[in-house]
């Protein structure tokens, strides 16, 4: 399944013209607020008519300006969580969540299960009510709720857990996950959260006053320099893609290898070679000089030679930190920088408190 | 500033069959110098009762006796005032297409010449020529026959639209509509002793201008004599 | 005569005007839904006539739409020829054409209610379901339609409220025949007309108020449980 | 005689027409706004009678209407005595009786348009505006009713159109004097009932529906103004 | 100012009956979706009449169930940012922003101007604009000048920063920060995120399920082991007042005295002597047994004593460490903890990157 964007559209004075391409997974729509990211995500449901451009879906062209083509919203099979939820306010939450279902080609599989979205969302006790009386995040987990029941070929999802608390969040992100590796249908997800980013995302999209300023894959972007500022938050990071390689249930805790060494983290599901995806922000990474440190709380010291040493910004820099056969991204202070003598060439340690690969 | 009483103008409550005639009466007398004369044509009863709760009418003329009455009854016209000024005849009427006179008598097969339409007339309770009409064909013994098959209408000029549009093969209507419609025929009058006397009393009503009694009398003069005529109306008298 | 004791043919004046008024709401309801969606969503030619259409019973005495109707719904009238051919549908003089003056006096009522009430439906709802598959059509029957039933009623109430009180268009089209097209109103108007009448015109008008009001209530309970059902949770 | 050129009694009817239509329907305005925001909003004894009063005209057969007027505001009714008397305010035979009675019959069709659209406003605006202390009366003026211009235009089109419509009520409480209380309708009405009249009665027609339409234009033009400016930034 | 509330409403099967005292500063209501916080907001705002109880708004009753007593809502003088925006359609931003004003009585004072709030909320560019064009955050930043400059007396804000990204987090924060500082308007601020809620309360009210189940100072609920799970999240933490010393403009970093010790930290603002408040997540606080550590990026490695070992939950401890005057909350792999023997009594080092303080 592919996802092929390029378009242009004028609203007032914003001017939109940006355009990505994804095969398959997620693809994170990244950006600060009014870059045009919703505009973006209304262009591909067909919410919008852009000015010009061309949206292809699965090999399947739904808007091409040229040849003046535009499939209307309800063909192109497509599950949105809208940003502002949009529930049906004379349906019952059942009957909401049901709704994508009506339409829904006979051929179109069993999809996901109903109960089983339910459960994961929470929304058990609510399926008789009316969508007035809902919590704002009752509300935002039902709308999540019937864009992933409509058997959809592509999935739009406009932050989706903005409303949501993280015990709530923690939840529905690993079923994102297991979507994502389970069926080929690709997700556009906007998101402010670099921590679902860095998750979910197989390639990330960033956005700037309607253009496209980064694209490529997730850890690509979240490792490039400068996209702090950008994403509006220093907050850059390693994506690690590593295999299982046995669990600790005493300790609930999870060995797992990976391109920079082998890393303990808490207890993740997956039977051992399963693969998962780490994320280590820049900032969870301390450096080390000299010989192996004791007796830290840390499980994890890894070592490896200092690579690079970005431009500073705000007083720290970020150091790329050579380990194994990747890398790792570690934000330090300037201070201690010149303090411990990071130069590149340097063997170093990178110190990785295992906890802060929970996320 | 109100008028005063002298400089009013005339006020005339009509049945709304005077138009014609009336605005043309009127224009004569303002020509002759006479005051200025203004007519509110309406129904006969919506006037009676307009009259009855206070209207500036000066004069009434109403389409039948009964309103006439009625004002009579609650002293409101000067009875010594009241006279019959107009007189009208009743018509069967028929598209002109299909015309074919017709002997109107008691031997008359006005059932089966209608066949399954219907015969348009005004309606039979409530207006004045519905009831005149209903009387003729009662006294010549119709009535019977033909009951189920009357299409009542709001006015005399609707049943005749309804004879002269073809919904309805036959209508029984006034004479003087009849003669301007060119889309029907006359096929038959009635008896003028087959049904009460159709009748228009005019009368003051009880505070009025001066000059309401002139136009009254101008009103019975011969003066107003061909308007009248000229729409097939008979002045009594 | 007693009061509440109505003679033969009030009773049937009133069961006539029932049928009526019933029939000229329910058959006119689904072309009124039509063009008050065409109204206010529909970008096509002609938009400005069909308004200015919708409107006219409004605007024209109602002797006048009564004149129109017999022109072109009578029994030599181009439409009314045709439907008596083709679908022996025959309007003048029956209680059938009762119905079509009482619904095209009340169509401007109810199209311009029910034209408010889908103009109020949050387009982005509609837009929702077209992304989760409905078309059209589906969004209009599982979305708008339900959103707009207050609208409906309102629209519904006011045509029935019409119904029940017209007679110049009536009388006009298909006189007042007794048991066939003499509807209550047209039965009041009757008395109205004689002197001493008005004691039987009185004792019919609260009859037909009583009925509207009745009708009325209905829908406000309707309405108001409608309401209900998507306010509270 | 010319189609276009109008005699002096025929722009007399005109001129009258929009004058009773205009201010019946202005007149007529804060009191459907004020009883559809208490048909909408309100919780109170008598909101069901009061309901049913406004729907009156609607039910009634106009005549009756008419004939109501005359004994409640004609010059020796109760209502109309007591105005006369202490404001100087005289509906009889004056074309001031003529608005009151075209306000009178369109009431009922602008109170619902009104209704409808108060209906559809989302409360939690009007709530948001109390939070930032804006009084009851105050998020009425600043919120509500900028809120539901479309429908006070939607009302205030149906009450003109139905006012330059409206002869029934009219013709039974003031009659139909030239200058004073003939109305278009009127004059249509009387040339319906003689012969010869129907090519006059056409014209007029023709001048009351073009009337009507540019006023029915003018509302549409101004609603999509106001919808504009809602919807797009 | 104080703020005192105890009420009891139901709404469906949802009972609510929950109270707080907040005597000025933020109060932050903590809870997961549908515990009530929006609920018990809109008791206190007026928009809902509870069952029964009692609201006192700086000595002024202004919900008194028993006496029925109900001052309605636009006699409360509250500003309100809502979970839904629920700005005004029909009014351009800049009038929607000025609608407050209307109404404040006149001797209400300046308040905060319009200018300061137009750019600390990066919405200059829209004030032309009317609500229907606006993107989700600018919605939510028009909503929140909305209220703040409604001069109120009371400020409500139900997650008012959840559709924002973090560089504007970053710039509203400080605002709330300024404000809650140098007025004495109360603010109850509805938020799903420890960090905002460290940065801002002054007490932490935690829902569950309609009830208050913890109340207190920031400093004691978020140190409190459990909140955790409670809050829907594993990022309990430490908050420290601490004094400024001096800045290192150079390296961009403050020196600042805190009851578990001398602190680096990248530069906040304020001379020598200010008051600043720290928030240290306690995953982002490593233990070392020993000798204090070397050639370690971190520049604080603070001496103390373990104090208090906390139940394990999800294969992590939560470890108090007695530091100076003060204490750090540090969590740390149950793994880690039997390894390194930890124990109350245990003389450790608290090692904490500077950069963790940034927030
Ligand atoms: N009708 C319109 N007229 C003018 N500008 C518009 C219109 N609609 C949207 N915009 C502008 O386009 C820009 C992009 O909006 P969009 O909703 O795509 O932003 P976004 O990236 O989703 O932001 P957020 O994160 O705040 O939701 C915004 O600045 C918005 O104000
Ligand atoms: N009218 C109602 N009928 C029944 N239950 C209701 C009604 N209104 C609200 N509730 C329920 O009350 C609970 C509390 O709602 P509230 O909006 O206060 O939650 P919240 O804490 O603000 O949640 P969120 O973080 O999701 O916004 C919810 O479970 C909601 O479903
Ligand atoms: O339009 Mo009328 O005057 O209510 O029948
Ligand atoms: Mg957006
Ligand atoms: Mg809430």
């Amino acid at each position: 399944m592919m996802l092929d964007v390029a378009i242009r559209h004028r609203l007032g004075a914003f001017d939109l013209a940006a355009g990505f391409t994804a095969a398959g997974g997620v693809t994170a729509l990244f950006g600060r607020s009014g870059s045009g990211k919703t505009t973006l995500v209304n262009a591909i449901a067909g919410l919008l008519r852009p000015d010009a451009g061309r949206i292809v879906i699965g090999g399947v062209p739904v808007f091409d300006g040229a040849a003046r083509l535009f499939v209307p919203k309800h063909r192109r099979r497509i599950g949105y969580v809208f940003q502002d939820a949009r529930l049906f306010p004379h349906l019952n939450v059942r009957q909401n969540l049901a709704y994508g279902r009506w339409f829904a080609p006979r051929g179109a599989g069993d999809g996901i299960g109903f109960d089983a979205v339910v459960e994961m969302l929470g929304i058990g006790h609510l399926l008789a009510r009316r969508p007035a009386g809902l919590s704002g995040g009752e509300t935002q987990r039902v709308a999540i709720g019937r864009a992933l029941l409509s058997r959809p070929k592509l999935l739009l999802m406009d932050e989706p857990l903005a409303a949501l608390d993280d015990a709530r969040k923690a939840e529905i992100l690993p079923f994102l996950e297991r979507l994502r590796d389970a069926t080929t249908v690709p997700v556009v997800y906007v998101s402010h959260s670099l921590a679902e980013v860095a998750r979910l995302a197989t390639r990330v999209v960033v956005m700037e006053a309607g253009r496209v300023v980064a694209e490529g894959t997730v850890g690509d972007v979240l490792a490039r320099p400068g996209l702090g500022a950008r994403a509006g938050r220093a907050e850059a990071g390693t994506l690690l893609v590593a295999s299982v390689l046995s669990h600790d249930a005493a300790h609930g805790l999870t060995t797992v290898d990976s391109p920079a060494g082998r890393l303990i983290v808490p207890g993740v599901a997956g039977r051992p070679g399963a693969a998962v995806r780490l994320h280590v922000p820049a900032r969870d990474v301390m450096i080390a000089t000299g010989p192996a440190p004791e007796g830290l709380s840390a499980l994890n010291i890894l070592p490896g030679t200092v690579a690079e040493i970005g431009a500073a910004a705000g007083g720290s820099v970020e150091v790329r930190i050579a380990c194994g056969s990747g890398f790792l991204l570690s934000r330090v202070t300037q201070f201690s920088a010149s303090r411990l003598g990071l130069a590149p060439g340097l063997a170093v340690h990178a110190i990785v408190k295992s906890v802060a690969l929970a996320e | 500033a109100p008028a005063s009483a002298q400089d009013r103008p005339v006020t005339v409550f009509a049945a709304a069959s005077l138009k014609n005639a009336l605005d043309e009466i009127g224009a004569a007398y303002a020509a002759e110098g006479g005051v200025p004369v203004v007519v509110s044509y309406a129904a006969s009863s919506a006037l009676a009762k307009q009259i009855e709760s206070g209207a500036p009418a000066d004069i009434f003329i109403s389409a039948d006796l009964a309103w006439m009455d009625y004002l009579g009854e609650r002293n409101l016209i000067r009875a010594e005032t009241r006279a019959n000024l107009l007189g009208n005849r009743l018509v069967l009427v028929a598209p002109k297409a299909e015309a074919t006179p017709v002997e109107i008598g008691p031997g008359l097969d006005l059932a089966g010449l209608v066949g399954d339409g219907r015969i348009a007339m005004g309606e039979v309770s409530s207006v004045p020529a519905g009831r005149y009409g209903k009387a003729a064909l009662e006294s010549l013994g119709l009535w019977a026959a033909i009951e189920s098959k009357v299409a009542g209408a709001e006015s005399v000029r609707a049943a005749l639209l309804l004879v002269s549009r073809g919904e309805a093969p036959y209508g029984i209507v006034y004479r003087t509509d009849a003669a301007a419609d060119p889309e029907v025929a006359i096929v038959g009058t009635f008896p003028e002793d087959s049904h009460p006397p159709i009748i228009y009393p005019a009368a003051l009503t009880t505070e009025v201008v001066p000059a309401a009694a002139g136009f009254l009398a101008f009103l019975r003069s011969p003066k107003a004599l061909p308007a009248f005529e000229a729409q097939g109306f008979s002045v009594l008298d | 005569m007693d009061f509440l004791t109505l003679t033969e043919e009030e009773r049937s004046a009133l069961l006539l005007s029932l049928r009526v008024s019933t029939v000229a709401t329910l058959a006119s309801l689904p072309a009124g839904i039509l063009v008050a969606y065409l109204l206010a969503r529909g970008r096509f030619h002609g938009r400005a006539l069909l308004n200015i259409l919708v409107h006219l019973p409004l605007v024209l005495p109602p002797v006048v739409t009564g004149f129109v109707l017999l022109i072109l719904f009578g029994r030599r009238g181009p439409i009314g020829a045709f439907l008596a051919e083709h679908f022996g549908l025959v309007f003048s003089f029956r209680w059938t054409g009762a119905a079509l003056a009482a619904a095209v006096m009340g169509f401007p009522l109810m199209v311009r209610a029910i034209r408010l009430s889908i103009e109020a439906v949050d387009r982005r709802i509609e837009a929702a379901a077209g992304t989760l598959g409905a078309s059209r059509i589906a969004v209009f029957l599982t979305i708008t339609l339900p959103l707009i039933l207050p609208g409906i009623l309102a629209g519904a109430v006011l045509g029935f409220a019409k119904a029940m009180g017209e007679f110049g268009a009536t009388i006009t089209f298909v006189s007042n025949i007794p048991g066939e097209t003499r509807t209550l109103p047209a039965a009041i108007y009757t008395f109205t007309q004689v002197p001493g009448g008005d004691w039987n015109a009185m004792r019919l008008t609260i009859i037909s108020v009583v009925v509207s009001v009745a009708a009325l209530a209905i829908s406000e309970w309707l309405a108001r449980r409608v309401a209900r059902r998507i306010e509270a949770g």
